[in-house]
């Protein structure tokens, strides 16, 4: 037996006697998902449980080193785990921007010192991260951002606003993009870290058409930022953004992938019902759900396909914005597949019936996610220019 | 009849156009959501459809109406769509009079002076699933008496709980999925053992569940000849699905000159966005098929004021056209827009969430192209 | 009875003893189209019939005035023409490239002379005429061209090559867009015809991927034009070429309205079968087919819009790109579904079953539609500058 | 198994790219047109493959062959579709060899030397209307004496003419639409009252319909059990579907790469077409379609090799998506090169005319999301 073999066979026995089945359901909404941080409070005991157990393991983040809280498995072995987890529908033990986003990021230009204190925060789950990107003014453009640290010797004195802050009510610390030389747009932008708790930070939810408010505008006001709490290099926070926005394009790409359920179409079934053929009673709606599935089986090939190749080192540097692209678009479509096929069922926008409206809500929150971490249109872009090579892209 | 509007068609345009952009813009709409109105749409507003004369459109003449055609319906509920303006035009005083007009005179004078007023609403109680099927109705009428005794489940009543009346379709005879054996009524809203739990939908209009527990009604309260039904529901489903591909086309009028003029302000890279061609082919592509839809449409009116058989056809083809056209403008609307179309703030999604909600209405953009194949015979 | 009333009974009376049987059958292909002009072989008696009389009424330009050969008609005689021909099926009685291009051109730039001379010879099928705009290098960017006239007093040596020249070995005449200043892009461009017997006149014909050659290349050696053979102002022929391209974009949209049958699904069952409930026994082809046909229905209702639009007046100018851009890929779509609806049977290439592959070779010469005459991404960009005002577009 | 190529399918990719592309590029299939090749396809190149070991990657070890997995046909099959290669390779040494493989020794002793060797060639007659219905068999196999007598049509079958055995499925017993009751054959070209049509399809290949007029063949001509040839067409198909998945991933990609090239090479409007931002975001599009179709093609390929029930979807999955996204690809790189891509003296038509070829090959792509849907129970 391989060692492979032999560590699936450990990790299926350890997940056996450590993840509770109340852990073992798919995730049915925004409010199964543990995020963990200073304000938490678990849903129930279970979460709690199982957290600190993949805490104890280094599960919640298996692939970075033990010294930074992980368990510094191998690429194959983490794929193993991943596919011992969802062979009995594990939850994920902690979601977190920090294990998505920042935390590759700091292991890319961190100091020791930042690795050891922020990726054990993070591991741990004692740290619920936002991201300080977008300004009004940048969207798309992001390298226009305005936010500008005043130098002050051994601090910087912070000023501006961000908006489409994830959570940023709710989150603990930010990274945040801010201009820090006003002369040179790319390289006069730095990659500061602080504490949302910091004298000068305000937060304000953003009402969506989903009738949620997952995002915030964030202002800072004379915000103090201590010198050595920024990542990378003074004016190379480009780089480090950079960087970052490719772990989240991987990380929102796999909306494509659904809830785990392989087929949407039979999931319409029961609300739609078969004609005298065992058919769909809706041919059209059928060719589409069918094709969706085609579509939703290739990605996840591809979702496969790319995992291999990145954790390899094989795959086209720019081929998260790629996945971006597909991951979301696909999202999208399945959630107006959804909806047309539960009818006026999923019209409701209030009922206990629709359970407040879950169906039409999550439908509408889909629409951002070609647009959030970088639009549809920005990642054709990149795909044009640095996959492609088209001139002038 | 040219494709295009006559004179007297152009000018109930313009005046459409100016009354609801003035009187129920999508602030409007905006407002009674956030009011929590429990109606859905305010009766002043349709008090002032019947003072526009709107209301009398298909009414003919002789009850006091315009005597007017489906084109002229359209050209207001297009300026409807366009201003998110929300009414019961269309369940009353288009496919609700379409189905009176095959109705009784004293179904005609019962119902026609109110709505002439703009004081009746009327709502349709067609569907019973998720999805419209409106042949596979279940709920049964029994002769009892001088009357009927109706027994049966509705969903998606749009302004149910609003309205003085239901049009109510249900089997006196045959079976789930036949055309013969339906009978359409009239019932008033203080029938006995009828009760409604009335919701909002994602669009803000109200839609109630209607459960007839042995529902009592008169032979009067009957609609056209008892068993034949089928003929006034395809009437009223007639009326009301070409009313809705025209507010489709309305819905998705407005939320391209939302982008498009969005796209003439927003900067990013420091360029206008519209200067970008890949925006500007999209938007080009919108153009075109919003123009072919509202086309289809017209085409569709004017066959069914012709009287001409292929109107059948023409309304699943504007019905499935519109559909599927507004529901591709209004998600380009809302990429477009980028972040701020998310925003509730922003008018946009309400485009977006009126799209979803018309679409559904009467049959979805597959269900009539589905139709379509069945009328050709494949 | 109404005027217009009469006049229907009036036409239905002289089409009926007029029209002859052969020419109420659909055109089936290439070889059924009546180009007619100097070289031209009737394929029927027929067709020359129907041809001589179509001109004695004026009926092969009905809405040109009867001093050009037309029958003078107004708009609302015009249609009623075109239904009761339709009602018959009765095949046009002459295809022309001087009816649907030059004559609209010449009716609104030409001198009385021009007028009276030319659209004479279009109206009695007299000269075929071809078109001379697209050069090598000048695609899409068509004021690029540089075909030069050469002022020699009371004629110009024209030397250059065109491209894409519809049927010029078989054509009679040209009209022709011709360099005549170099030194300003758009107002140095003439509007030249001349003779295809001209000394110095070549043709190639271009075999496309379809195995026919409908287009050639026209090589111009020294060919000698007389001055009196320009239309409209010296330098200025751009602005006839501009008008003359939106007849051109008109004329091309009409192709995707098919062969005048009201469904593409219905003709599949032949060739694919019905299922147990009656329906076509492959779900997602009667899916598409079904799509195809609600836009084609919509395509037609827009046709009869446009053209009804146009000949009051009332039509946005630039409408004619947006029909050309719909037209032709709707067109192309139903050849792809012909493909896919008659499966191997419509692969075959040379077979007599094939009619020497007549499914094939018509879908391969669709996908010029959207090229020729201006390709759909300039209608777009024409749509996006002219129609929507968009920015720099 | 990681979803990338390891060092030896890698290597094998290397060679076989490198070969094809040099004896057999584009410029191979135009000569062989303008010909008029009777075959379809060159005898030499054939012996070629079986030179460089491609003939036998499907062959076990046992048996003289390579004992290799779909994988690696499904890496030769893409560089083949990249230069077009004409070859029967897919039909002979794909498809054909995973029907013999379920045959007794004989018939392996019998074929498998030859195709090794790049002499033998075999052709499959399965298809019996324009369009794939495998269940839908007719074509008759009653007992006579020792054997069997064959009665029926077949269209489709690509180099009929020239294989030196037929791959036949007949009906044995039960009806059309039936899987039960089928046997697979291997019949010789010179069979008695046997008559072949041959001619040339769109893409230059040759294809025969082929009438069987009372055949006999002996009992040694069956592949596998009798009536239970379902089991073998299975293998057959899902070998072959694999496999032209494969080729039209191969085929999408030499398109695009031409398409591609030419949008850095074109100018209009004084600038290279492909800064224009419109086509750019379709070509990236297109990459990200590609990508995910030869992901979905090796997730296939990898589940056939592993023995997985899940292949059977997914070579379904794999043949719907690789068939849509190539369709897409040479339709938009038609229409990219403008008026150079339609003449026949250009490469990209010689793609659009594969891809319809191939597509139809096997069953298209809605047939497979068809399918996709039945096995889902939908």
């Amino acid at each position: 037996m391989s060692d492979l073999d032999q560590f699936r066979l450990d990790v299926r026995e350890w997940l056996e006697a450590n993840c509770p089945a109340e852990m073992r359901e798919p995730v049915r909404g925004e409010d199964d998902v543990c995020w963990s941080g200073r304000n938490w409070t678990f849903k129930n005991e279970a979460q709690k449980q199982w957290l600190e157990r993949c805490v104890a393991k280094g599960y919640t983040v298996p692939d970075w080193p033990t010294a930074y809280g992980g368990a510094g498995l191998s690429a194959g072995e983490a794929k193993i785990l991943r596919q011992e987890m969802a062979r009995i529908n594990a939850r994920p033990p902690l979601s977190s921007f920090g294990i998505w986003m920042l935390g590759p990021a700091l292991l890319q230009f961190g100091t020791e010192e930042q690795k050891v204190h922020y990726l054990g925060q993070i591991a741990r789950g004692e740290i619920r991260w936002c991201q300080g990107y977008s300004e009004p003014g940048s969207g798309s453009d992001l390298v226009s951002l305005q936010t500008f640290g005043e130098d002050k010797g051994d601090h910087w004195v912070v000023n501006g606003q961000k908006i489409w802050t994830s959570y940023a009510d709710k989150c603990d610390w930010i990274f945040c993009l801010v201009r820090t030389d006003k002369t040179n747009k790319y390289q006069g932008i730095s990659f500061l870290l602080f504490d949302m708790e910091t004298p000068g930070v305000t937060t304000k939810p953003i009402k969506l058409i989903s009738g949620n408010s997952p995002f915030c505008e964030t202002f800072f006001d004379n915000v103090v930022v201590p010198k050595e709490q920024i990542v990378g290099e003074l004016n190379r926070g480009w780089d480090v953004a950079k960087y970052l926005l490719g772990h989240e394009r991987e990380m929102i790409s796999g909306g494509g992938l659904g809830d785990g359920a392989p087929s949407l179409g039979a999931q319409m079934l029961g609300s739609i019902g078969a004609n005298g053929l065992g058919q769909l009673d809706d041919g059209l709606l059928r060719a589409e759900l069918a094709q969706f599935d085609v579509d939703a089986l290739a990605f996840k090939a591809m979702a496969e396909r790319f995992t291999d190749e990145m954790k390899s080192g094989k795959g086209h540097p720019a081929q998260p914005n790629m996945m971006k692209y597909a991951g979301t678009e696909l999202n999208k479509r399945r959630h107006e597949l959804v909806m047309a096929g539960n009818g006026s069922d999923a019209l409701e926008w209030e009922s206990e019936a629709s359970k407040g409206g879950a169906k039409a809500r999550n439908w509408l929150r889909t629409k951002a996610n070609s647009i959030e971490g970088g639009t549809s249109e920005v990642m054709l872009n990149v795909i044009a220019k640095r996959i492609l090579d088209l001139p002038g892209a | 009849m040219p494709m295009y509007l006559n004179e007297d068609q152009a000018m109930l345009r313009d005046s459409a156009r100016e009354f609801l952009k003035s009187e129920a813009p999508v602030s409007h709409l905006r407002k009674l959501r956030d009011d929590n109105c429990k109606d859905g749409f305010r009766h002043a507003l349709w008090k002032q459809f019947g003072e526009m004369g709107f209301t009398g459109i298909l009414i003919g003449e002789d009850d006091g109406g315009l005597g007017l055609g489906h084109v002229e319906a359209g050209v207001v509920l297009e300026e409807i769509g366009r201003n998110l303006s929300p009414s019961p035009f269309l369940t009353t005083a288009i496919a609700g009079v379409a189905a009176l007009n095959h109705g009784g005179q004293h179904l005609k004078d019962k119902f026609f002076p109110g709505i002439l007023a703009g004081d009746t609403v009327l709502a349709l109680a067609i569907d019973e699933g998720a999805k419209h099927r409106p042949s596979h109705i279940t709920t049964k009428a029994e002769r009892s008496g001088n009357g009927f005794k109706l027994t049966g489940n509705k969903q998606f009543v749009i302004q149910g709980a609003s309205a003085d009346a239901l049009i109510v379709a249900a089997r006196t005879a045959g079976a789930a999925g036949e055309t013969d054996g339906l009978t359409l009524f009239a019932v008033d809203k203080d029938a006995a053992n009828m009760s409604m739990d009335s919701t909002r939908l994602v669009d803000s209009s109200m839609a109630a569940h209607v459960t007839f527990d042995g529902v009592e009604v008169d032979g009067d309260a009957v609609i056209g000849e008892v068993d034949n039904g089928w003929q006034v529901l395809s009437s009223l489903l007639r009326a009301g699905r070409a009313g809705s591909a025209a507010e489709l086309v309305g819905v998705g009028a407005g939320a391209m000159d939302m982008t498009v003029d969005y796209l003439k302000q927003r900067k990013q890279f420091g360029r206008l966005i519209g200067e970008f061609q890949a925006l500007q082919h999209r938007a080009a592509h919108l153009y075109s098929e919003m123009e072919i839809a509202r086309a289809a449409v017209l085409k569709a009116q004017q066959l069914l004021d012709e009287g001409k058989d292929s109107a059948e056809i023409y309304v699943s083809v504007a019905k499935a056209k519109a559909g599927r056209t507004t529901n591709l403008t209004v998600r380009e609307g809302v990429q477009m827009h980028g972040g701020i179309g998310m925003t509730d703030e922003y008018d946009i999604g309400f485009y977006m969430k009126r799209d979803r909600a018309l679409n559904e209405f009467m049959g979805d953009a597959n269900f009539h192209a589905g139709r379509v194949a069945e009328i050709f015979g494949y």
